[in-house]
């Protein structure tokens, strides 16, 4: 299981917070496939994914118990 | 308080500034980001922030090491508030103490640039005639809305 | 307090950025000039300031005046301390507001620029072997006292 | 009559603060022979002369009453 987390548009997209899913040693693109499948668009919307609170690269591995964060372009300041 | 905190009371700029005080500054910049009522001709009736709050403050962290790398002789105190904030209240309040001015100047314009690029904060405008999430650039208020 | 003010009591900065902000600002910068213990390699053990007070108050005037039509929008306030001044006191205060933070960061070191040079201020340090008026070139601390 | 104020390193060449003296009608060059014949170095001392708290030129006229000033290198901020 990891946890996913979702912010400002995204979380509108989604329709939640937050949620936990089946996943473990596969790659951030492949979370990415799964998520656009479920949330279609979300993939067109410019975000980021964070692993453990750090930006992720799409071939780095999702483990079992990571924290994962879908990051909309940040507008803080 | 912590030198780098996302935090939902008013900020309070003073307590940033004399964290970064030391007898070696010579210079302390204070800057802080206002809710600014008109935007593009747009008016805020307030916004709202929202962080991934353990990742915001530790991105804050990471942009205070990197000037205080780069830097030398710099401290840098960062915080953001997130919630409901009214036009005039402060967003974010960063403060650089450095021993030359010039350092603390430029300091303190590169942490801001960095918070709009690395910390997961959004904010959402409301206006008298809707809301929308900023950082999307397609959907950000036009100047043909007035 | 006025906007623009020579003072011999100790600074308040917040006063000075609760003066400029308004509703359009998005973005205050204070900049304070702190006593610095050591000048390139020696140590302060206290500084005076001495003003021509009529004088300075009307020229940092100036300086918010220019700075007000250079950058559209802005609002300025600038307080400098006069009288003996312990390590880490402030001397000088600038609260420069804008509707963008650019403005904000360039207008305030324009104000520190042009007070060095213009405003009749003095200081004098008081290191531990003697005590100088500062501004004479000739005359700067050297790295070789050290 | 007019008022002549000192500061800082002129006011320790000089001795005192401020002093009147007899001066009108003559340029702000006249003061400066005036002022180093009376105070040898000053001007050396890279002082300016500010005349009713204006920065003024050595063509600038001094008028009776005028009170004016011997602004050594500032050294704010």
């Amino acid at each position: 299981m990891i946890e996913l987390h979702y912010f400002a548009g995204i979380r509108v997209l989604t329709g939640i917070p937050k949620e936990s899913v089946n996943f473990s040693n596969q790659t951030v693109e492949d979370l990415w496939k799964w998520a656009d499948e479920k949330y279609p668009g979300i993939r067109n919307s410019s975000a980021r994914i964070a692993v453990n609170e750090e930006y992720a690269l799409p071939s780095d591995v999702i483990e079992s118990g990571d924290v994962v964060a879908f990051i909309p372009p940040v507008s803080g300041g | 308080m912590k030198a780098f905190e996302v935090v939902t009371e008013p900020i309070i700029p003073q307590l940033y500034a004399d964290y970064v005080l030391r007898p070696e500054a010579g210079a302390v910049t204070l800057f802080t980001g206002h809710v600014r009522e008109w935007t593009k001709g747009v008016r805020t009736l307030y916004l709202a922030y929202e962080a991934y709050v353990p990742m915001a403050e530790k991105k804050l962290a990471e942009i205070g090491r990197e000037i205080e790398d780069k830097w030398e002789g710099t401290s840098v105190a960062i915080a953001h508030r997130i919630g409901e904030l009214q036009i005039s209240d402060i967003a974010v309040v960063i403060a650089v103490s450095s021993p030359h001015r010039k350092t603390a100047y430029e300091a303190n314009e590169y942490a801001i640039e960095r918070i709009k690029e690395i910390v997961p904060i959004w904010k959402k405008e409301i206006w008298e005639d809707g809301e929308e999430w900023i950082g999307d650039q397609k959907k950000k208020p036009k100047e043909e809305i007035v």
